[in-house]
C-alpha cells in the first residue's frame, strides 16, 4: 500500500505509539485495566499494521517466524517456570508468596512475570496467526 | 414485572439463538463461523450481566468503601475472548483447508463430493 | 449534561447502523463503520464520565488507536485481494 | 469559575450532538458515497472534537486531561486519514465522483 | 438514570446487527458487520463495569477478528451461494425450542443487578475484600487472574499457544526468501500468484489435452 502516501506517513506516527500504549498496558495492568492478554493483542496489531502497509516480506524480516515460534513457547515455559520455582522454593505450584521476603512483594514479583509470559505467548501466537493467514499462497 | 427486570439476560439469550440459527440454517462455512462467533460474544454477555451489581462499580480498589462488581466472571471471560479467537482462527484455517481440498465452502456441495449424506 | 452528549452519541450511532446495513456499496458499509468506531469512542467516554470511573478512558484510547487498522485491512482487502502483498515491489 | 466552565461545556456539547445528529442524518440521507463521506467526516471532527473538549474542561487538570487529549489527537491523525484513504480507494475502485445517484445493482457490480 | 437505556440500546443495535446478518449473503458485509458486533459488545460490557473485559474486546475484536475473517475471505469464495427458497421449518424449530428452555432457565435467577444474588455471596465476595492486603494491588480482576486462579490462566495460555500450533500445522508457515530473489523478480509473486481461484479448474484442462482422445 506504499502509494498511500498520507496513510504511509500517518502509520509510521502511529506504530511506535501502538507500541508504547501496549507496554503501558502491559506494565500499568495493576492499576488499570489491562494486562498479558490486552497487551499481547495491541502489540501485535501494531506490528500487523505495519505488515499491511509495508508488506509481509519486510514484516518476516523484522520478526521471523521462527523466532517468534520459540517465543510463543516461551512465554508459556516463563508462566509454567515461575510456577516450577515456588514449588522449588518449598510452596505451593504458583504460590508467590514464597518468590520473596514479604507476601505483597512476593505476589508483586509473581504476577509481574506471569503476565510478562502472558503477553509473549499472546504477541506471537496472534503474529503467528496473522503469519500464517496471510502468507498462505492460494491456489497451491 | 420481574420478566422485564432480567431483560439482559433474555436479549443475551436471543441473540444467542440467532448465531445458533446461522450456525444450523446456513451452508456457507465461513458464515457459520461468524454464527458461531456471535453465540460465543452472546454467552459472554450472559456471564458478565451476572456478574453486573446494581450500584456498583469497576472492581479496581478506590478509596473509600464502595461496592464493586463481580471480578469472577469477568477473570473467565477475558481469558475467553482470546482463547476464543485463537479456536475462530483454528476453525478458520480448517475451512482454508476444505475449500483447497474441495474447491467449495458450501455444505451441501461437500457432502455430495463424498457422497455422505 | 453527559446524559445529553450520551443521547446525541447514540442516535448518531443508530444512523451509522441503518447506513452499514443498507449499503449499497462496499465503501458506504466501510465509511459507517469508521463512523461507528469514533462514536464508539466518544460513547466509552461519555460512559466513564457518567461513572466517574476515569480507568475506562484507556478503553477510549484502545479504540481510537484500534479502529484504524481494522479500517487499513479492509482497504487492503480491497485493493489487493490478499494480505501478502504490497510491500516493497509495486502493486 | 465553575460556572462558567460549566456553561462553556453546555454549549460545547449543544455543538457537538447537534452536528453528531445532523452528521447521522446526512450519512443515511445523502444520495451517493462521496457525499455521505462528507457527511461522515464531518461528524468525525465537529462531533468528537467538542465533546472530547467538555469532558476536558469538566475534568479539570489531571491525568484524565491527558488522556483525553490524546484520544482527540488520534482520532484527529485517524479519521481524516481513514476517511481520505477510503475516498481514494472508491475513486480507484470504480465510483463515479459525479453521479448524481447510486447505480441500479452496486453490490452485483463490485462483485 | 441513563445507563440502563444506554445498555438496551446497544443490544438493540446488536439485534438488529445480527438479524442482518442472517440475511446478508456478501459475506464481505458479514465481516462488517462483525466488527460492528463485536463494538457494541465491547459498549455493553462498558456499561456493566467490565473494564478489563471490554479492554480486551476491544483490542480483539476491532483489529485481529476482522483481519482473519477478511484473509480467509482472500482464499474462499466473497459470496455465499443463494439458498433454495422456502422457510426452513427445522432448523427454525430447534432454534425456537431451544430459545424458549433458555428463557425459561433465566426465570430462576435472581433480578439484573441483586447485589444479595449468589454469585456474589461466595469467593468473588471473599477476593475483593482480602485482595488489597493479600496480593496488594488495586486491579483485583488482575489479582485474581494471575494470582488467585493462575493455575486457570496457566491453562488458558497453553490453550492458546496450543491453537497457535494447529493453525501452523494446518496452514504453514511462509519462510522468508532471500534478499536477491526478491530484489530481482520485482513482482514475481504478485504476477503468479491468482487472487481467487476460480470454480472451473477442472474445465480448464480438457481443451489444453489432446492425450484425451487424440493420441491414438
Amino acid at each position: 500500500m506504499l502509494h498511500h502516501t498520507v496513510l504511509r506517513v500517518v502509520s509510521k506516527l502511529l506504530i511506535p505509539v501502538i507500541m508504547l500504549f501496549a507496554l503501558y498496558v502491559q506494565f500499568h495492568g495493576d492499576y488499570s485495566p489491562g494486562g498479558g492478554f490486552q497487551a499481547g493483542v495491541i502489540f501485535a496489531a501494531a506490528i500487523i499494521l505495519y505488515a499491511l502497509l509495508f508488506g509481509l516480506d519486510n514484516t518476516l524480516e523484522v520478526l521471523p517466524p521462527d523466532l517468534l515460534q520459540w517465543t510463543a513457547a516461551l512465554g508459556v515455559l516463563i508462566f509454567a517456570g515461575v510456577g516450577i520455582d515456588t514449588v522449588l522454593m518449598g510452596g505451593n505450584f504458583l504460590d508467590y508468596n514464597r518468590l520473596a521476603a514479604d507476601g505483597p512483594a512476593g505476589q508483586h514479583l509473581g504476577i509481574f512475570l506471569v503476565e510478562l509470559g502472558v503477553g509473549i505467548t499472546v504477541t506471537s501466537v496472534m503474529l503467528l496467526l496473522y503469519y500464517a493467514f496471510a502468507g498462505r499462497n492460494p491456489g497451491k | 414485572m420481574r420478566f422485564f427486570e432480567l431483560y439482559n439476560y433474555q436479549i443475551a439469550i436471543f441473540l444467542a439463538m440467532i448465531g445458533f440459527y446461522v450456525l444450523v440454517s446456513r451452508g456457507n462455512l465461513v458464515k457459520k463461523v461468524a454464527g458461531l462467533s456471535m453465540f460465543q460474544t452472546s454467552v459472554f454477555i450472559l456471564y458478565i450481566s451476572m456478574g453486573f451489581v446494581q450500584g456498583g462499580t469497576v472492581p479496581i480498589l478506590v478509596d473509600g468503601g464502595r461496592i464493586y462488581s463481580n471480578p469472577l466472571p469477568h477473570v473467565l471471560i477475558l481469558t475467553a475472548i482470546v482463547v476464543g479467537v485463537a479456536t475462530m482462527a483454528v476453525a478458520l484455517a480448517l475451512v482454508i483447508r476444505i475449500k483447497e481440498a474441495y474447491d467449495t465452502v458450501e455444505e451441501d456441495e461437500i457432502h455430495e463430493q463424498d457422497r455422505s449424506f | 449534561m453527559f446524559t445529553a452528549a450520551a443521547i446525541a452519541v447514540l442516535i448518531t450511532m443508530a444512523l451509522a447502523v441503518t447506513r452499514a446495513i443498507l449499503g449499497p456499496t462496499v465503501y458506504d458499509r466501510i465509511v459507517a463503520v469508521n463512523m461507528f468506531g469514533t462514536k464508539t469512542v466518544l460513547i466509552i467516554a461519555v460512559i466513564a464520565f457518567l461513572k466517574g470511573r476515569h480507568d475506562l478512558l484507556d478503553i477510549a484510547l484502545v479504540y481510537a488507536l484500534i479502529n484504524f487498522i481494522g479500517i487499513v485491512a479492509v482497504l487492503k482487502f480491497f485493493e489487493y485481494g490478499e494480505f501478502s502483498r504490497g510491500g516493497r515491489g509495486r502493486p | 469559575m465553575e460556572a462558567v466552565l460549566d456553561i462553556l461545556s453546555w454549549i460545547l456539547i449543544v455543538i457537538g450532538g447537534t452536528f453528531g445528529i445532523i452528521g447521522g442524518l446526512g450519512i443515511v440521507r445523502l444520495p451517493t458515497f462521496f457525499t455521505r463521506i462528507h457527511a461522515a467526516g464531518m461528524t468525525e471532527t465537529m462531533c468528537a472534537a467538542p465533546i472530547v473538549l467538555a469532558m476536558m474542561l469538566q475534568a479539570g487538570w489531571s491525568l484524565v486531561t491527558f488522556k483525553l487529549a490524546a484520544i482527540l489527537l488520534f482520532l484527529f491523525l485517524t479519521s481524516p486519514t481513514s476517511s481520505h484513504a477510503l475516498a481514494k480507494a472508491a475513486l480507484h475502485g470504480g465510483v463515479d465522483p459525479m453521479a448524481t445517484r447510486d447505480p441500479e445493482e452496486p453490490e452485483e457490480a463490485e462483485g | 438514570m441513563i445507563e440502563p437505556v444506554i445498555d438496551i440500546l446497544l443490544l438493540a443495535f446488536m439485534i438488529v446487527i445480527a438479524l442482518a446478518v442472517v440475511r446478508m449473503r456478501d459475506l464481505f458485509g458479514v465481516a462488517m458487520l462483525f466488527s460492528l458486533f463485536s463494538l457494541l459488545s465491547a459498549g455493553v460490557f462498558t456499561v456493566m463495569d467490565a473494564a478489563d473485559v471490554a479492554f480486551t474486546e476491544a483490542a480483539v475484536g476491532a483489529g485481529i477478528s476482522t483481519i482473519l475473517m477478511l484473509a480467509t475471505l482472500t482464499r474462499t469464495a466473497r459470496r455465499e451461494r443463494p439458498r433454495a427458497k422456502g422457510v426452513p421449518i427445522l432448523p427454525l424449530t430447534v432454534v425456537f425450542i431451544t430459545g424458549a428452555l433458555l428463557v425459561f432457565g433465566t426465570s430462576d435467577l435472581p433480578r439484573l443487578g441483586d447485589p444479595d444474588a449468589p454469585i456474589h455471596q461466595h469467593v468473588a465476595d471473599r477476593y475483593l475484600q482480602r485482595s488489597g492486603e493479600e496480593i496488594g494491588i488495586p486491579n483485583v480482576v488482575t489479582s485474581v487472574l494471575a494470582s488467585y486462579r493462575g493455575y486457570d490462566t496457566l491453562g488458558e495460555t497453553a490453550v492458546i499457544f496450543t491453537a497457535g500450533i494447529a493453525v501452523i500445522a494446518l496452514l504453514g508457515l511462509r519462510r522468508r526468501r532471500p534478499r536477491q530473489e526478491r530484489k530481482t523478480d520485482g513482482r514475481d509473486a504478485l504476477g503468479e500468484t491468482t487472487v481467487m481461484p476460480t470454480a472451473g479448474m477442472a474445465d480448464e484442462r480438457v481443451p489444453g489435452r489432446p492425450e484425451k482422445g487424440g493420441d491414438g
